[in-house]
């Protein structure tokens, strides 16, 4: 099958996902207890303003209606109104997405970032001290729950070494120090938990590639164990690890929600937190939305990208193996 | 001065110590193609990567192995290094593993030039690609842009002979080097490897479990039998007046062609029944 | 004239992975009377398992027909197909894979006696520890080996067990895909007199698989050469052999490894 | 080493299991009586690790917690696996469109983190241990299937499940008598992983308030309420913390032991 | 938001406050959220009178008012130096517009449009001064007008109310980060003494905990109410911080739903107060600080008196009661309570002790919104537990529909005469109204919660007592 029309059928894949997701996420959200527009109106409206409202939000027509009306507005930009504060949900997520945006970026890049290296010792020095010491610790890490590790990051870089503020955020354009500074201990935290898990991916990706045969003939032709590994173990590894890092997607955003928590970041994950704690349906429904629409992307994006790192997927000879 | 001096090598694996191979000895002089023959699990993989110095972590070696001179039980990673795919290369059995399938076939030949002479990658790719036709590719110049899996068991096989003598090296170790391979490609592979060592003059420990296959590429055979070489001399004695039961049953069973179809083959219990499973 | 056992026409089989069409066999014709053994030989890819799998019901073609002793089976349906199940049985080439690693040998031969097509097809009174015993024995295995796991054997000796299995079921046909090229040498010859023995004292109808010219030869008395899945030559086995018509064929014969020797061979002794 | 990271993992997980055992029977203080005069105690005797800001035993919710923590393990593994491999197994057994259509909607299912979905259910039935164990077991039912699915494919492939094939076997007994067997060793390692993911899903739900509601006392909402004495008596939050530490920990390397003792490969590595 | 190295210069210019809840929206006339006059309340809108720390009504923008001898009429003199941000003077007239738009505005909040009742009209007297009558007599309402009801509005203002520079207080709305913070900023046209600080940030942390971290990092100046008395210790070093102890208007009451058959019966609710040690409570639960009252008034209150000794923690009682009311063999509650911390930490509480009376508590935490919709709207509870945080609220018992549906017709008498009542009669008619519900157990007060208050020990002039919604910041200066 030709490159173009595999890119296409990923495409293909990628849309049908999504309406999967966008009728999940409706009749889920359609199953919110307590009347909507009751919540809207408060605890002493009069039930004829209730209907009226109900109408008005179009909740008293058949549901098969709601969804399209629902989902005609996602393709157009119009996620709806915030039922508290009247605002549109595109601007309610708008100056958000920009955080949890920095925070899952520190994360992902800091965890690979760490846990290639910390990977490839755990992996080549697995019978020595550093190995075991590598692999040990991402162990550890794996257990620790992400928000144990942000409280423990807060009492020591902020309550007792002061060097860090304890939570919050300020935006990059208002001031850029205060920005960086604002998300070390935040991106640190996911970045070092996900790292954890990493690790162990990286390690047996390594491990893998020590057993491959082709690592034995770069041996064989006098590369050292560590250069073997790195041309021409990094690309192979990788394969794997693109795999592993699209799946991990979704932890690190996760994360990112327990984290934005933590510090009290005023992201995607604390809206979407206030928002069902205060049955806000559209800002809910638009977030949770978002949220799976930028994780279908990029893992059809991670999918796509194997088509650059693995020659055998690019050519159009399936391959001879 | 031999090339290759083994004199009591012995290996055992893991902290249970298996005992491999059993205090084994030869030699091999430059030039000289020497063949390996065994069943499955006697210890002829493990003779090759002790002198290639790849074996695992865990085996525990013994005895000495000197190459040109030099002892090289004990010595150091980097200077192993420095010996492997100059002085001595290796040939393996899977083809198609044993190339790294995300890089072009050419620039790993290359690299292996590169490492060892630090030639610069115009004139490398040259030397390349020549060494790709010397060992008997049509096309050269599309095999060095290929990847691995653009290319047929064969051709992939010939690549890897390419790296393993495009250093002149002095020894070419070949691990059942056609094993996998169609008996139509594999008369091919072997032909271009005697071509190619005797344009070279390297000498060749070649390993396999053919014996029809060694006795076209060797003159000089060693039978292993459990870790222990049981017999060894030269091609013609091997096969016309072998001396150990073992080899007796090995050449009786491998001559499929002299025993009228549909009668019963002479099996190795025949002639052997010791040791082995 | 009696009906052969097998007669296939104009056999084709696609495989299309990743949106291309590989033609695995395009368009073989063929015929096996009861009692023959036939051999099929070819290169890495020409088609032979694809043909065998055919033949064994265990896929269906993309055009053409098998006829199985006058039947076709081709088109019938999986639980239609208890008769082929009963007479016709496989052994494979790796026994490491061919044997399920989690299964006792006992059960492991009982297997089509128990399964519920093949049942059906047998007498009643069928006592599966006897035929346990008895196929056993044919193949030269311990009784007490019905109690172990796969992994306790030998290659040698778990090939007897594929073996074996094929023969419970008292089948006419057996059909071996390279039942030796991942052995030994020295075990190679043990499962080759070992086949020739049970289809001359079963009286079976034999088709054998192999890339190695001398199996077949010595196994087979027809000869089916393949290429690009084609039958490009056919015949008995010793003129195929010694008078290959095809410069196929011919290349095949030249390229098998010989021994570089002329003395004399020395005598088994006992 | 591989062998100490079972072992190490069996004793782990062991010793949480004992400890929900013996909480079903008894345990040292009551678990949910506020004591108001023994605020914050240190450890000693009779309080072993202490009290907490009720007064109560940390000891006694410990154990008790144990026990929650396995049921919130089981019921979110047991949903997972009991959807999700035979879902992937018809997938992988099926293939064609059945194949496609499980594994799409399980991509969309996995673009669910499991703590969106909790969130999610957690608002529609309110925040209690059910909801979270569902949210934890639907949200993991694509693990299951893709590893049901990898495992089956792989079965499915092999000569084995093709010689069943041969000797008759149905589909079914197929599934039962080789696949299941054969991929429920790399299940089992999903399901020990999975225990872990649970364990730390569940204490990160409690954290956000949606969790298993009080007085249960459960690891997670007692690392949670034991913020608040974080500088008055930090050992409040260790205890918790490191109950699910141990947990996870145990998990991991039983899964990870597991895999690579059932992995020869991996036991091999050079 | 906050600095991490504070600049050594003092005084400071800016303060950081934190705070727990965040408005979604900025107008009180739509929205009921407690964080609104939190923020507005004295620092952006101004009222006519305004109640101090000590629980006094002062003048604020009324220089002074009368009373007529019918209670029907008052008559406020306005300070003739106020005006709005936008330099237009506070009048008669934006006083008397303000009262009408409220009563025009269909959309208008229950709780002020029930508070708005009793006001019958308002008329212009001349520039200064405005008369207001009343329908009826009430002690309340003057209090009414020092909270929400009172703010007065810039009537020529039209535009958002988040950006709002639509009062005549000394700060405005320059900002409001969602999710983050709200900026106030120094007016500079102000008409009295001028505010502190050139920025006044509220900054919302939801989690105590995280408070208090951001506290102890140096990030912040003030804590405007701690909600975890047990870090108290933290702050415990003076050369770093000060901390500010007082009462609030935030009464924890454990609301009882008297339609429930058991919880109809007196003997039944005498038990259930008799089996809490409430002193117990407070200690387990706020660490000790906070006050037991006994009633629904707290110390503030000019009626107030302690009556927590009334029905003291006594759980043989209690049984005995039980028995006597049929529930010897045990009763089944079912409790539901919000997710914030005094209210789950004290049902964890309760349900412990009285499961040792034999009454078996069903405890469910609902987040606050659900809690509004279903035990709130609903009553769809037996118990359940909230702070009452407006001032002197205890009329809400007066009215059988509120959600306690608490139908007592004789407390109902007895408020709205105290309420009526002359001002030299008022306290003491109170004081009966409130002696009533304590004996009728109408509800059980677990106690009121306590103003603490944070700040660096550079921070000085924070009022001890919280006596309206108001973060008051006119007299919070910086040393
Ligand atoms: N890494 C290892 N750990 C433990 N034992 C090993 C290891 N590698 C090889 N062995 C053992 O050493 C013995 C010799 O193995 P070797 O691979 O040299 O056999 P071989 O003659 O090359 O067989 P084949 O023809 O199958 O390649 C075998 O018994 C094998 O099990
Ligand atoms: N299930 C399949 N899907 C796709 N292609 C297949 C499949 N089975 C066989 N093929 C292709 O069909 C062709 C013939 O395969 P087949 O296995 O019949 O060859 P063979 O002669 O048995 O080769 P070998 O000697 O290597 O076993 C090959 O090109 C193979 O890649
Ligand atoms: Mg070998
Ligand atoms: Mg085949
Ligand atoms: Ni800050």
């Amino acid at each position: 099958m030709g490159l173009p029309l595999r890119i296409l059928r990923r495409v293909g894949v990628f849309v049908a996902s999504l309406l999967g997701a966008s009728l999940l996420i409706f009749l889920v959200t359609k199953a919110l207890p307590g009347d909507v527009a009751q919540v809207i109106l408060g605890t002493d409206a009069t039930p004829e303003a209730v209907a009226t409202l109900r109408s008005q939000l179009g909740l008293d027509q058949p549901l098969a209606v709601q969804y399209f009306s629902w989902l005609g507005g996602l393709l157009t930009g119009d996620f709806g109104h915030s039922h508290l504060s009247g605002d549109p949900v595109l601007g309610l997520l708008a100056p958000r997405i920009a955080v949890t945006m920095w925070l899952v970026l520190i994360g992902l890049v800091g965890s690979i970032l760490l846990a290639i290296p910390a990977g490839m010792i755990a992996a080549l020095k697995r019978r020595s001290w550093a190995g075991t010491l590598v692999s040990v610790s991402a162990q550890i890490g794996i257990a620790i729950p992400v928000f144990w590790g942000g409280i423990l990051a807060v009492v020591v870089f902020a309550v007792w070494l002061r060097w860090l503020p304890a939570n919050g955020y300020v935006p990059l354009l208002t001031n850029p120090a205060q920005w960086a500074l604002h998300l070390i201990l935040p991106g640190l935290t996911l970045a070092g938990v996900q790292a954890a898990v990493l690790t162990r991916y990286v390690r047996s990706a390594f491990l893998e590639v020590l057993n491959e045969d082709y690592y034995r003939t770069a041996r064989s032709v006098g590369w050292t164990p560590m250069r073997a590994l790195l041309r021409h173990g990094l690309r192979n590894a990788a394969i794997s690890l693109v795999t592993v890092v699209g799946l991990q997607l979704s932890s690190v955003l996760v994360g990112a929600i327990v984290v934005e928590t933590v510090f009290s970041l005023p992201g995607l994950g604390s809206l979407l937190l206030d928002a069902v704690a205060q049955r806000d349906l559209f800002v809910v429904q638009g977030t949770v939305m978002f949220l799976v629409v930028a994780v279908l992307t990029i893992s059809a994006l991670v999918d796509l990208s194997y088509l650059l790192i693995d020659p055998r997927q690019r050519t159009t000879a399936g391959g001879q193996r | 001065m031999s090339l290759l001096e083994i004199s009591d090598l012995g290996i055992e694996f893991g902290r249970r110590r298996v005992r491999a191979l059993d205090g084994i000895s030869f030699t091999i002089e430059p030039g000289q193609r020497l063949g390996l023959i065994g069943e499955s699990g006697s210890g002829k993989t493990v003779t090759a990567l002790a002198v290639m110095g790849l074996l695992p972590p865990n085996a525990v070696v013994s005895g000495s192995i000197r190459l040109a001179g030099d002892e090289l039980l004990g010595l150091d990673e980097g200077e192993l290094a420095k010996r492997r795919g100059k002085l001595v290369s290796m040939v393996f059995q899977e083809p198609m593993t044993a190339l790294d399938p995300t890089m072009r076939v050419g620039r790993q030949v290359a690299e292996v030039l590169r490492l060892h002479t630090g030639t610069e990658s115009g004139p490398a790719r040259e030397r390349v690609v020549a060494m790709l036709a010397d060992v008997g590719l049509d096309d050269p110049q599309r095999v060095a842009d290929a990847f691995p899996h653009q290319l047929s068991g064969g051709q992939r096989q010939r690549a890897i002979l390419a790296m393993a003598l495009i250093n002149s090296p002095e020894l070419v170790i070949c691990d059942e080097p056609t094993t996998a391979l169609d008996v139509t490609v594999q008369a091919m592979v072997l032909q271009k490897l005697d071509q190619a060592l005797t344009a070279s003059g390297a000498a060749c420990l070649f390993i396999t479990h053919d014996l029809a296959v060694v006795s076209q590429v060797c003159d000089q055979v060693m039978v292993m039998l459990d870790g222990r070489i049981v017999e060894a001399g030269s091609v013609e004695k091997l096969f016309t007046n072998p001396e150990h039961p073992y080899t007796r049953g090995l050449v009786a069973t491998a001559r499929l062609d002299q025993v009228p179809p549909g009668q019963r083959l002479p099996v190795v219990e025949d002639f052997y029944s010791g040791g082995h499973r | 004239m009696t009906e052969p056992v097998y007669r296939a026409e104009a056999l084709t089989r696609s495989f299309t992975t990743g949106g291309r069409t590989v033609r695995a066999l395009a368009g073989v014709d063929l015929e096996l009377a009861r009692g023959g053994r036939l051999g099929i030989v070819g290169e890495s890819g020409s088609g032979k398992s694809t043909l065998v799998r055919l033949l064994a019901g265990l896929d269906r073609p993309t055009s053409g027909t098998v006829w199985f002793e006058g039947k076709p089976i081709s088109t019938l349906p999986e639980r239609e197909l208890g008769f082929l199940r009963a007479s016709v049985q496989l052994v494979f080439q790796d026994p490491r894979s061919s044997l399920n690693p989690r299964m006792r040998v006992g059960q492991i031969i009982t297997e089509p006696l128990r399964s519920k097509l093949v049942r059906r097809q047998l007498p009643a009174d069928v006592d599966h520890q006897e035929r346990l015993a008895e196929v056993l024995t044919a193949v030269d295995l311990p009784l007490d080996a019905a109690d172990r796991f796969p992994h306790e054997f030998s290659g040698g000796q778990r090939q007897r067990i594929a073996i074996a299995r094929a023969l419970a079921p008292k089948p006419e046909v057996l059909i071996a895909d390279e039942p030796v090229s991942a052995l030994d040498v020295s075990v190679r010859a043990q499962v080759l007199n070992l086949l020739t023995d049970l289809v001359a004292s079963a009286g079976l109808t034999l088709i054998v698989v192999s890339h190695d010219l001398m199996v077949v030869r010595h196994l087979c008395d027809q000869l089916a050469v393949m290429r690009a899945g084609q039958i490009v030559e056919a015949g008995p086995a010793e003129s195929v052999y010694t008078d290959p018509q095809q410069d196929y064929t011919k290349a095949l014969l030249a390229a098998v490894p010989r021994i570089r020797s002329t003395g004399p061979l020395t005598p088994p002794r006992g | 080493m591989k062998r100490a990271q079972l072992i190490t993992g069996l004793i782990l997980v062991g010793a949480v299991i004992v400890a929900a055992l013996i909480s079903l029977a008894w345990t040292p203080f009551d678990p949910i009586r506020v004591v108001p005069g023994q605020r914050l105690q240190g450890p000693g005797w009779p309080h072993l690790l202490g009290t907490d800001g009720f007064g109560i035993d940390i000891f006694s919710r410990l154990l008790v917690g144990a026990r929650t923590t396995l049921i919130v393990g089981i019921i979110s593994v047991g949903i997972a696996a009991v959807i999700g491999v035979p879902l992937g197994m018809l997938a992988g057994q099926v293939g064609g469109w059945l194949d496609q259509l499980v594994m799409r909607v399980s991509d969309v299912v996995y673009a669910f983190p499991a703590l969106l979905l909790a969130i999610l259910l957690a608002s529609v039935f309110g925040a209690s241990t059910l909801t979270a164990m569902v949210a934890i077991g639907v949200a993991s039912i694509p693990a299951f299937a893709r590893v049901a699915r990898a495992g089956t494919l792989q079965v499915v492939a092999s000569d084995f499940v093709l010689a069943a094939r041969g000797a008759g076997t149905s589909r079914w007994g197929i599934a039962v008598r080789h696949v299941a067997p054969n991929i429920a060793p790399v299940v089992g390692v999903q399901a020990s992983v999975g225990f872990a993911t649970a364990i730390l899903a569940e204490a990160a739900l409690s954290y956000l308030g949606l969790g298993t509601p009080r007085p249960t006392p459960t690891w997670g909402n007692m690392l949670r309420d034991a913020q608040q004495y974080l500088f008055v008596a930090p050992l409040q939050a260790v205890w918790p913390g490191l109950a699910i530490a141990v947990a996870v920990l145990g998990f991991n390397l039983l899964g990870d032991g597991l895999r690579d003792y059932l992995d020869p490969r991996l036991r091999e590595v050079p | 938001s906050g600095s991490v190295v504070p600049s050594p210069t003092a005084p400071e210019h800016t303060l950081t406050v934190a705070a727990t809840l965040e408005p979604a929206a900025l107008d009180p006339w739509h929205n009921t959220a407690a964080s609104i006059p939190q923020v507005l309340l004295y620092n952006v809108y101004e009222t006519l009178v305004k109640v101090n720390s000590e629980g006094e009504l002062k003048p604020l923008l009324a220089q002074t008012w009368t009373v007529s001898t019918d209670r029907l009429t008052y008559t406020f003199v306005l300070n003739p130096a106020a005006k709005f941000a936008s330099g237009k003077p506070v009048d008669a007239a934006a006083v008397v517009a303000n009262i009408e738009r409220m009563k025009s505005d269909p959309k208008l909040i229950e709780t002020l449009r029930a508070q708005l009742a009793v006001i019958a009209g308002a008329k212009v007297i001349d520039e200064h001064q405005v008369a207001i009558t009343l329908t009826h007599p009430s002690v309340m309402w003057l209090y009414d007008m020092s909270s929400s009801l009172g703010m007065i509005l810039d009537p020529s203002f039209t535009g958002d109310l988040a950006n709002a520079t639509a009062g005549s207080g000394p700060y405005y709305v320059k900002a409001h980060d969602k999710g983050q913070d709200i900026v106030l900023a120094k007016s500079d046209s102000y008409w009295g003494t001028p505010a502190r600080y050139d920025d006044v940030t509220f900054r919302y942390i939801a989690d105590p905990n995280a408070q208090n971290a951001a506290m102890l990092s140096g990030d912040l100046d003030v804590i405007s109410n701690l909600q975890a008395p047990d870090s108290l210790p933290q702050f415990a070093d003076p050369s770093r911080f000060t901390v500010t102890k007082g009462t609030t208007n935030g009464e924890v009451v454990l609301g009882l739903n008297h339609k429930s058959k058991a919880l109809a019966n007196l003997k039944v609710r005498q038990a259930l107060t008799a089996a809490i040690d409430r002193r117990a409570l407070l200690d387990t639960v706020w660490n000790g600080e906070g006050t037991l009252i006994g009633s629904m008034a707290v110390p503030t209150d000019p009626w107030y008196e302690d009556l927590s000794g009334l029905n003291p923690y006594d759980p043989a009682k209690a049984k005995q009661l039980l028995a006597e009311a049929g529930y010897a063999k045990g009763l089944t509650l079912r409790m539901r309570v919000p997710v914030v911390p005094y209210a789950v930490k004290s049902a964890q509480f309760v349900a412990s002790q009285l499961r040792d009376v034999g009454v078996t508590v069903k405890v469910e935490e609902l987040d606050f919104t659900r809690w509004l919709s279903e035990v709130f709207t609903n009553g769809d509870y037996d118990m359940t537990i909230v702070a009452h945080v407006e001032a002197r609220d205890l009329g809400k018992f007066a009215n059988p529909n509120y959600y306690w549906h608490y139908g007592s017709a004789e407390f109902a008498e007895l408020y709205r005469q105290a309420d009526e009542a002359a001002d030299d009669q008022a306290v003491a008619k109170m004081k009966l109204a409130v002696r009533y519900l304590a004996d009728d157990c109408a509800a059980i007060w677990l106690f009121a919660l306590p103003n603490l208050v944070v700040t660096k020990n550079t921070v000085d002039g924070v009022p001890a007592n919280a006596t309206t919604l108001s973060f008051d910041l006119t007299t919070i200066a910086s040393r």
